[in-house]
């Protein structure tokens, strides 16, 4: 499935909520969707068997992203969703891919993203009692 | 009687910080709690604040035994967001450097697990032999590991016409001894007694999980970046990708070590074809990244070293999010370990080889 | 005369501990290589032990990250005395590549006495065997 | 070392190497094959175990008298013991060494010896195994307490097969003391060719009871952190590593009394021999788990040895 196939069913699938798409070298695609609505998009690619990759935290200023990084095979695609610092509430998608849950324990303790019902919130690198999030740059 | 077994952070097995809770009854294995983070070292954050070039050996030292797979992926993901295409040779040199060091870190793995079910020879002999591959490592790039061997568009030093013979002939004696290698961990029964069986990971785990490298193709789930997105010079040289189905610790081992032969294979090819090649012309100058992000994918010893780079057009990285192989198959040694015996878990741990100071970073 | 032959036999039967405390796993390696026909430490008599009462030497590589650093104190005390520690690594030493970072509590010396250093990244196999027999000497040589 | 008052009942048995009048009980005990020997020939196995396999993975090794190293250093070094552990934590050690040194005296070369002596020595043998486990219970610790369970089941995997062994030779010589024992192979020579069933099943049983590949399951130093020796440190751990290394000494001289015994000097160099035969099997085996070690006892080493013993008991 080529890149601009594959766009051209993400817009059906969103139509206005797809945000931005970019589409780099290598058929690598970044695809941005507004917050809330990467959990269809997660359990669509689910079905197409994608390899989830890792979940990373970006932070944009005023904004916390998490980049979601799948394989599907000719693709690399990094779905991004992004919500304010003051409220950065995002869907967990640990009950669709087990394996997200570790990511998104590391993305809470070093970016401070609060994940909306994840099975266990626990610190995973820093010990316990560390308090700052250290990837916050601004 | 219900006890908690705890692999602590220090252990013989592991040559690395990690700890392991492992709640049995009597001898058999019922749950397994994982705690990461000993060898966490903040390197996200530290590659933030350094420039372009230092970050290449900053990621270098992210692991000890795979310290080519980072500056690799790295490297190319930079590549990525400014658009260069690296010369046909510096393609060549970074994969031949890969392959040796994919060949001492496969022996280094198949050393420490014949080390942990008590064979102590097997450990001697595969690290005696691992130390010619060493020797031309040393030869070509200088140091053991940590090679320097990368820069943003190309490599820093050349294979010159001199190193190839005594490397081709340091392969003759790897290849004999791996055969040997493969010979003893079929034919030895107390070994057959100790890895077949244990440590199953079904496919369809490995598929759930995402697992990746030897791990995920032991247990019949295909997954491997040199053939699935080819980079440096793979589509050039044809070798075969090495799934089997068990799935048991015995799996686990053969794809490794049938592994260092494609590996052999892949660099005599290589060498051929740099002979061909003009001698000199291994980078491309690199004025300035301009902003963008993009992703670096390599098949490291362990399975896919995965980075993403993010540049705001200064000449230090927005962000840089690495993920190292073990970071994924970490999280199936629960399902490998349930059921097995206290006596399983230790091989079962190390199967996966796991290389905690990547997961941490 | 008694205590001469005492320090004689400590320094021939050196029993290592390694406790790797957030390292890039390149200095174990090369201490496990030093195990390794090639660079034999059995010559020396060094034998490496799993756990803390058995031994005499400590071998630490890497920084001292948070979580490992209580480890390692917890380790020191567990080891009987009389006892040594051999810090091997830039990493160990002066934290290396990692200076600024804010995971660490400082080199090995921050933590715990050390009586010798191994510099390099990593120390070659050699360098390592030379370390420990001179801290041998040094501690109870004579 | 020795009680001075030696138990008068012992009947003294006539002297093979020169009549000492009447000091002979106290050479057997503290010289010969007592004390002083064993020890030397425990530090002298034990320094070869090391040396040998080190040679075998093409390495140097340390020089041979290594072991009398580690024992003079592990005395020096202060013994720590932890507060959870019980009283036998310090008896455990003393006891299993005392135990084991017993054995040698009863040896056909110009020890001691009364008409029973073949059941001491499984008995004798026997309280070293379970003193290993009662240590590693009592040291308070998970590992030490896994170590200790797994001795425990061990003794009794390869326990039948000995005791079957042990009552053939003894039928087959009409006699249950070893000085007994060797004067029957002296005269209708070897056993081994005679009872060659017993033989293996003995000679299979030897690692388990030493402690070497493929059955050293108690210590498996890379699962359990050495299993009942995890918590002993100091002049304890000395002892019991002692222990061991005259274990190592005395099994094998068994196993060359009850089956290969011609004269004194040629037990010393079928000792030595028999010892490399294990120290080569120990190099090239993995450790098994303790469910297949059990399975390999019960079932063939047990048929094995029962077939010797049905074969000369008709």
């Amino acid at each position: 499935m080529e890149a601009e196939e594959f766009i051209e069913k993400l817009k059906e699938l969103l139509g206005r909520n797809l945000l931005e798409y970019h589409i780099g070298r290598r058929n690598r695609v970044f695809v941005k969707v507004k917050n809330g609505y990467h959990r269809d998009v997660v359990s669509w690619f689910q079905e197409m068997q994608a390899h989830l990759s890792v979940i990373s935290s970006v932070d944009l200023g005023d904004e916390l992203e998490l980049v979601y990084h799948f394989e599907i095979r000719p693709l690399e695609v990094g779905l991004k969703t992004s919500a304010s610092k003051a409220k950065p509430h995002i869907e967990t998608i640990s009950d669709i891919y087990p394996s997200a849950a570790w990511y998104e324990r590391e993305a809470m303790e070093m970016m401070g993203i609060v994940v909306v019902n994840h099975p266990d919130p626990r610190h995973l690198f820093l010990p316990d009692d560390y308090t700052e999030f250290p990837l916050r740059r601004y | 009687m219900d006890m908690v077994v705890q692999f602590g952070p220090q252990h013989l097995a592991l040559a690395e910080p990690e700890r392991f809770k492992v709640h049995t009854e009597g001898e058999k294995v019922v749950d397994v709690e994982v705690a990461v983070g000993y060898n966490h070292r903040g390197i996200e954050k530290l590659a933030e604040r350094k420039t372009f070039e230092q970050d290449i050996l900053l990621v270098e030292r992210i692991c000890g035994i795979c310290s080519m797979s980072h500056p690799v992926a790295f490297t190319q993901a930079v590549e990525d967001i400014a658009g260069v295409d690296i010369p046909e040779r510096a393609n060549y040199l970074r994969m031949i450097i890969a392959e040796l060091e994919r060949i001492h870190s496969h022996l280094l793995w198949a050393g420490i697990a014949a080390e942990i079910i008590g064979i102590e020879t097997l450990f001697m002999y595969i690290w005696k032999d691992r130390e010619y591959v060493l020797d031309q490592l040393e030869i070509i790039t200088g140091n053991r590991n940590h090679y320097a061997w990368n820069t943003i568009g190309g490599c820093r030093k050349d294979i010159t016409e001199k190193h190839i013979p005594p490397l081709l002939t340091a392969l003759e004696v790897v290849e004999r001894r791996t055969e040997y290698y493969i010979d003893a961990f079929l034919r030895n029964r107390t070994i057959r007694a100790r890895l077949v069986g244990t440590g199953i990971l079904p496919r369809e785990d490995a598929r759930k999980l995402c697992t990746v490298g030897p791990t995920a193709r032991a247990s019949g789930y295909a997954v491997d970046v040199r053939k699935d997105d080819p980079h440096l010079a793979y589509d050039k040289v044809d070798f075969a990708e090495i799934v089997l189905g068990e799935g048991d610790n015995m799996a686990r081992a053969k794809v490794r070590l049938l592994e260092i032969l494609e590996s052999v294979k892949i660099i005599r090819q290589a060498a051929k074809a740099i002979k061909g090649l003009p001698e000199g012309d291994i980078a491309v100058p690199v004025a300035e990244i301009p902003p963008g992000e993009s992703v670096g994918r390599y098949e490291a010893p362990r399975g896919e070293v995965f980075h993403y780079v993010k540049s705001n057009g200064t000449f230090y990285p927005e962000r840089v999010k690495v993920r190292a192989p073990t970071y994924s198959n970490i999280q199936a040694v629960p399902t490998m370990l349930m059921g097995d015996t206290l006596a399983d878990v230790p091989i079962s741990l190390a199967s996966i080889d796991p290389c905690f100071c990547c997961t941490d970073r | 005369m008694f205590e001469k032959v005492v320090n004689y036999c400590r320094k021939k039967s050196p029993w290592l501990l390694h406790v790797s405390c957030g390292s890039c796993n390149n200095c174990d390696i090369e201490v496990l290589a030093a195990l390794a026909p090639r660079f034999d430490v059995e010559r020396f008599g060094g034998v490496l032990k799993p756990n803390p009462r058995h031994t005499d030497i400590l071998v630490v590589t890497g920084i001292m990250t948070l979580k490992m650093t209580n480890v390692l104190k917890r380790l020191y005390e567990q080891t009987p005395d009389p006892k040594a520690v051999v810090a091997i690594g830039s990493c160990a030493i002066t934290k290396g590549i990692f200076a600024e970072t804010y995971a660490s509590y400082g080199p090995a010396d921050a933590v715990v006495p050390v009586d010798a250093y191994i510099p390099g990244c990593p120390p070659r196999p050699q360098a390592i065997l030379h370390g420990v027999v001179t801290a041998l000497n040094a501690l109870w040589g004579g | 070392m020795f009680p001075y008052r030696w138990p008068v009942l012992i009947r003294v048995s006539a002297v093979r190497i020169g009549d000492l009048m009447d000091v002979q009980p106290f050479i057997s005990v503290l010289i010969v094959p007592g004390l002083l020997f064993t020890s030397v020939m425990a530090f002298l196995y034990a320094g070869m175990y090391r040396k040998v396999r080190a040679r075998m993975q093409n390495r140097r090794g340390p020089p041979f008298v290594q072991p009398f190293y580690d024992f003079i250093k592990l005395l020096s070094k202060d013994s720590i013991k932890p507060e959870k552990s019980g009283m036998l934590f310090t008896w455990a050690p003393i006891i299993a060494l005392a135990s084991v040194l017993i054995v040698p005296i009863l040896f056909p070369i110009g020890g001691l010896s009364f008409a029973g002596d073949l059941i001491v020595v499984i008995y004798v043998l026997n309280v070293s195994a379970i003193m290993l486990a009662v240590g590693g219970f009592s040291s308070g610790s998970p590992f030490g307490a896994v170590g200790g369970s797994r001795e425990v089941t061990q003794l009794f995997a390869y326990e039948l097969p000995l005791a079957i062994s042990m009552v053939a030779v003894a039928v087959k010589a009409s006699s249950f003391s070893l000085v007994g024992i060797a004067g029957a192979q002296e005269a209708g020579g070897m056993f081994f060719y005679q009872l060659p069933f017993a033989c293996i099943a003995f000679l299979s049983i030897i690692p388990a009871k030493i402690g070497l590949q493929p059955f050293d399951i108690p210590e498996a130093e890379q699962e359990i952190l050495g299993g009942p020796f995890v918590e002993y440190s100091g002049y304890r751990l000395a002892i019991f590593t002692f222990a061991n290394q005259v274990k190592y000494f005395v099994v094998i001289s068994l196993a060359v009394i009850l089956f290969f015994w011609r004269n004194w000097w040629q037990f010393l160099i079928t000792g030595f021999l028999l010892w490399l035969l294990f120290i080569f099997v120990k190099i090239i085996s993995a450790r098994v788990k303790t469910d297949q070690s059990f399975v390999f006892f019960w079932q063939y080493m047990g048929i094995l040895a029962l077939v010797d013993l049905v074969r000369v008991v008709i």
